[in-house]
């Protein structure tokens, strides 16, 4: 395609609404016939202002606050924060609620890597796939629903400990449903390196070297598949991590064949972790008391999410409410540089790329680019995209 | 000639309008069009759509508002469904699709029945073509590409059977392969024929031209209410028409209306099977291998024809 | 590289280069930087790139209230499970850092965060584009201020006719 | 290198129950711990508000009808409750619990959202 000339190259928004993305953000890409030649992202359409509501609640309140940046990830916010407050207040947990809070950790990583495996396979047209990946990730929503009372927000966490125990019936539908997934897991990782098809959307498509994971400041699963040594849970093991280490999963090809590679490995981790706890369960009670008002003082916690490192810095004024606290999510560090790895791809490669790196959203924004008359691109922002809508149908109606 | 009288004209406009024609085929497009969903939902272990989902969706669209977009010529916009609609009803005519002889027949008709069916696809890129919204204009790049690639090897597939029976009408044609199996004497044929009527109709994997995750609905992004009901009724037909045409040359003629169904039928498990198993392909994946081993697979297969025949004569 | 071991060697960096700065150790796994002067940090920023010590994790703003008419900015680098947290405290009025993207491109995001919602210039900051937040937020309301309520920032968002 | 690796499912469950279900004709039976309606005990209430006060979405308030004869009323604004439980882990004597039959809770208005718990009014 080496056209000289002025090709007619156009801006293609992705986003923010788009089949290919479950929720809201906005990709400008610039292509010039299929090939992309410049990416821009442009975030903030779910962004609800969480860390500024938090300065007006107690710290009990802002539990749950938090629990909702994130609809896949709700457990693992919650743990973040639950351990820096614990960490602030100087309160030990009980052994037993931090197994138990690990083990929630594990479930919600197998369902989120299985949740994003579905999407991804549907990103490139194998809807097959998607249907099945979701199918054997509801045997895990069935688990948390059992054990805690609710599929998505199971809000097990509380500051001092964890509100729900395991009882020997959910222990064998753990037990059940581990094998089951284990088994569909082996045949899964079969498909993904063996299927022709998929492989030709997969293999050496989106490659991200070594040294560009570490640049670009990518975090977990994603960086991990270009060989980047940065796992959380093995670095800095927190709440019962030291008790059931975890080994970290490595590849070095760093395409999107690899992130798939990893992510379902990662899996396997989790199944035996789970195995683990369930054996050696330490008895006691659930939680402990921790005081309505947290000592003064800052700290940080940095706990593992399944899409990579989430860092909470709390800080406390000694009052019943929080200071500051700022939740950097692991998806924007990957989104600035999946942004940077769309140049020179295909079009079609685009959804692939962006699921590649597993977008946990509920950031952000609302942009419409719209080529008018193929000359001006003009802006216009949600209000007066609706006031325009508005004013089209008046004229047209009356 | 002898005289048309009025009986002639109403039994021609019944079957153009009623039986074989218009409504009924459209019915049977619709009833297809579910048998295809309701199999892809059971091969991915779904329920799927009750049997009334098809029709309600075409009531639904066509009770829909038109929105006709600003910077877009009116009159196209609104003929190109009627057109790709039009064409492939009038394609019906030749066909016997529903098990009985074609309705009309003359020499040469074959060629006329594969340009009206992929009028279809055409008037789908024209429709794209026309609008000024990116994803339409990608989806029509993306469906002529595809058309131009499917075409031909699609073309000389079905003429692999037209050769050995020795003519181009397709009436004649269904006369020789009666009695014979083509798709034994030539498997490759077939396996272009299945593959360019998937490619033709833009059924996954080879869905690059409407590809919902990329480009929302391909040339279709713009249409609602009406348009949209045409082009989906027009889809349809079209692959009734396909696996008719496919199902009469290579599967044994047309011997009796039940068991022509049956074969129909067991095509589209073939094409569902191929739609549930595999990763839809980029545009020039598909546009590249097709080029290099569909056409390929073909010419070889008209060797072998010519071979054949040279030895028999 | 372990915690321990990458903590005593920022300490060591910082004070042998005589950076003007008070460290501390509020916890274990923790080493806190104090810089008096702004223009330090670029020269301690490549200090640590250059030994290879640790990432840029997040940048963190603070408002130290409005009678204490402070900012602080902080810069959170990670490595194991060591964080090195740079501290700066900065005026309000005209709060301006300076941009690491030339040497960490990864912080473009964090520093445009930064920008809009507590109204810090980042000088030499490409992409000035806003990160989060709508248009129509008018240009000097700043959300995570201290000195502005809920109310007041819905408030100040105006229809804007097109 | 392997084509069509999901053959084998594909042809299982071609012969196989599908596994999604007709809802809302068929329904699985809901797990016993499943978080539904809040239902109150009035009895062992001593009037403390901590289930109101920790409430994170304001869905809760407690009325003191009178002090000594411990008559309180509970208004449960079901429209902003989150069904998160704070309020059943909050509540020292254990008179808050979640129902798990009643989780159907749509309505057509927002009157059948406040429902008032306690002496006036027996709750639905």
């Amino acid at each position: 395609m080496s056209e000289v000339g002025k090709r007619e190259s156009f801006t293609v928004p992705i986003g923010p609404q788009h089949p290919a993305l479950k929720e809201p953000e906005h990709f400008l890409i610039s292509v010039d016939g299929e090939i992309v030649t410049d990416a821009t992202v442009r975030l903030g359409y779910a962004h609800r202002g969480i860390e500024k509501a938090v300065e007006s609640r107690t710290w009990v309140q802002s539990l749950y606050m938090l629990e909702r940046i994130c609809g896949i990830c709700s457990h693992i916010h919650a743990m973040a924060y639950c351990l820096g407050v614990e960490q602030l207040a100087g309160v030990e947990v009980p052994p037993r609620a931090q197994a138990i809070r690990v083990l929630v950790a594990e479930l919600e990583r197998i369902h989120s890597h299985l949740l994003w495996f579905g999407v991804a396979a549907h990103e490139a047209g194998f809807d097959t796939l998607f249907m099945y990946t979701w199918r054997d990730r509801e045997k895990v929503m069935d688990l948390l629903e059992g054990f805690s009372g609710n599929r998505v927000n199971y809000s097990v966490n509380v500051l001092g400990g964890v509100k729900f125990d395991i009882d020997d019936t959910q222990e064998i539908a753990i037990r059940e449903a581990i094998s089951f997934l284990e088994e569909r897991t082996h045949h899964y990782l079969d498909v993904v390196t063996q299927d022709a098809m998929f492989l030709q959307r997969t293999r050496g498509i989106g490659v991200m070297t070594r040294s560009q994971a570490e640049v670009l400041g990518t975090v977990g699963p994603t960086a991990r598949a270009s060989n980047v040594y940065r796992e959380i849970r093995v670095e800095a093991p927190y709440a019962a991590y030291d008790k059931y280490p975890v080994k970290i999963i490595l590849d070095s090809r760093g395409d999107l064949e690899a992130r798939f590679v990893v992510r379902l490995t990662e899996l396997f981790e989790s199944y035996r972790v789970i195995l683990e706890i369930l054996e050696t369960l330490p008895d006691g009670d659930l939680t402990t008391r921790i005081p309505r008002r947290i000592k003064a003082g800052e700290t940080v916690s940095r706990v593992e999410a399944p899409r990579g490192e989430l860092f909470y810095f709390i800080k406390s004024n000694g009052s019943d409410t929080p200071e500051r606290i700022r939740a950097r999510t692991p998806t924007i560090c990957n989104m600035m540089s999946v942004v940077k790895l769309l140049v020179g791809h295909q079009l079609a490669d685009v959804p692939m790329i962006l699921a590649g790196v597993d977008p946990c959203f509920s950031c952000n924004d609302r942009m419409v680019v719209l080529n008018r008359g193929r000359k001006m691109e003009q802006l216009f922002t949600w209000e007066a995209l609706r006031q325009y809508g508005i004013d089209y149908y008046q004229r047209h109606s009356a | 000639m002898e005289s048309t009288t009025i009986s002639d004209i109403l039994l021609s406009l019944i079957a153009l309008l009623i039986f074989p024609g218009g409504l009924f085929l459209l019915f049977v497009g619709l009833a297809y069009e579910w048998i295809d969903r309701k199999l892809l939902a059971r091969m991915q272990n779904r329920v799927g759509p009750r049997w009334f989902q098809p029709w309600a969706d075409i009531i639904k669209l066509l009770a829909k508002e038109e929105v006709v977009p600003d910077a877009v010529d009116a009159r196209l916009f609104i003929g190109l469904p009627i057109i790709a609609l039009a064409g492939v009803l009038t394609a019906a005519i030749y066909i016997p699709f529903p098990g009985l002889p074609p309705v009309g027949s003359f020499p040469g008709d074959l060629i006329v029945t594969i340009f009206l069916l992929s009028l279809l696809t055409i008037c789908l890129g024209l429709a794209g073509a026309n609008t000024l919204d990116r994803f339409s204009l990608m989806g029509a790049t993306r469906a002529l590409t595809q058309l131009f690639a499917y075409e031909a090897p699609f073309l000389l597939a079905l003429l692999g059977p037209a050769f050995v029976a020795g003519s181009w009408e397709i009436n004649e044609i269904i006369g020789y392969t009666d009695g014979h199996w083509l798709i034994i004497t030539q498997p490759f044929g077939f396996i272009v024929a299945v593959i360019g009527l998937i490619g033709k109709l833009e059924i996954p994997p080879l869905d690059a031209p409407e590809a919902e995750t990329e480009i929302v609905a391909g040339a279709l992004t713009e249409y609602s209410g009406r348009g949209l009901a045409l082009f989906r009724l027009g889809k349809g037909v079209a692959l009734v028409l396909g696996l008719a045409l496919i199902a009469a040359f290579y599967l044994g003629g047309v011997a009796t209306p039940l068991l022509f169904l049956a074969k129909t039928l067991a095509l589209l498990l073939v094409i569902v099977g191929i739609h549930a198993l595999f990763t839809r392909l980029r545009i020039d994946q598909t546009v590249g291998l097709w080029w290099r081993y569909g056409t390929l697979l073909v010419l070889v297969q008209w060797l072998g024809i010519i071979i054949w025949q040279g030895v028999m004569i | 590289m372990k915690t321990e071991e990458a903590l005593s060697i920022a300490r060591q960096l910082v004070e042998e280069w005589e950076f003007k700065t008070k460290t501390e150790r509020p916890e274990p796994n923790r080493l806190d930087v104090a810089l008096t002067t702004v223009d330090d940090l670029i020269p301690i920023v490549v200090g640590l790139r250059v030994i290879r010590l640790g990432y840029l994790a997040a940048i963190t703003g603070l408002d130290l209230g409005p009678d204490e008419g402070d900012l602080e900015i902080l810069y959170h680098f990670c490595t194991a499970a060591a964080v090195i947290t740079l501290r700066i405290r900065i005026p309000r009025q005209d709060a301006s850092v300076p941009s690491l993207t030339e040497i960490i491109p990864s912080a473009e995001a964090f520093e445009r965060e930064l920008s809009e919602m507590f109204g810090v210039e980042v000088v030499g900051l490409r992409n000035k584009m806003r990160l989060y937040l709508p248009e129509d937020l008018p240009e000097d309301v700043f959300p995570m201020r201290k000195d502005i309520s809920d109310q007041e920032i819905s408030q100040s968002v105006t229809l804007q006719e097109i | 290198m392997k084509l069509g690796t999901m053959l084998g499912d594909i042809v299982l469950s071609l012969f196989s129950r599908p596994s999604t279900e007709l809802y809302p004709f068929e329904r699985s039976e809901t797990p016993q711990r499943l978080r539904g309606l809040l239902i109150w005990h009035p009895e062992e209430c001593i009037g403390c508000g901590l289930c109101a006060k920790d409430c994170p979405a304001g869905a809760l308030d407690l009325i003191v009808l009178d002090k000594e004869a411990k008559k309180y009323q509970l208004r449960y604004n079901l429209d902003r409750c989150t069904f998160c439980a704070q309020c059943v882990y909050s509540c020292r004597q254990g008179c808050l619990e979640m129902s798990n039959e009643k989780w159907e809770l749509a309505a057509l208005d927002r009157s059948a959202f406040e429902i008032v718990f306690g002496h006036c009014l027996d709750n639905g």
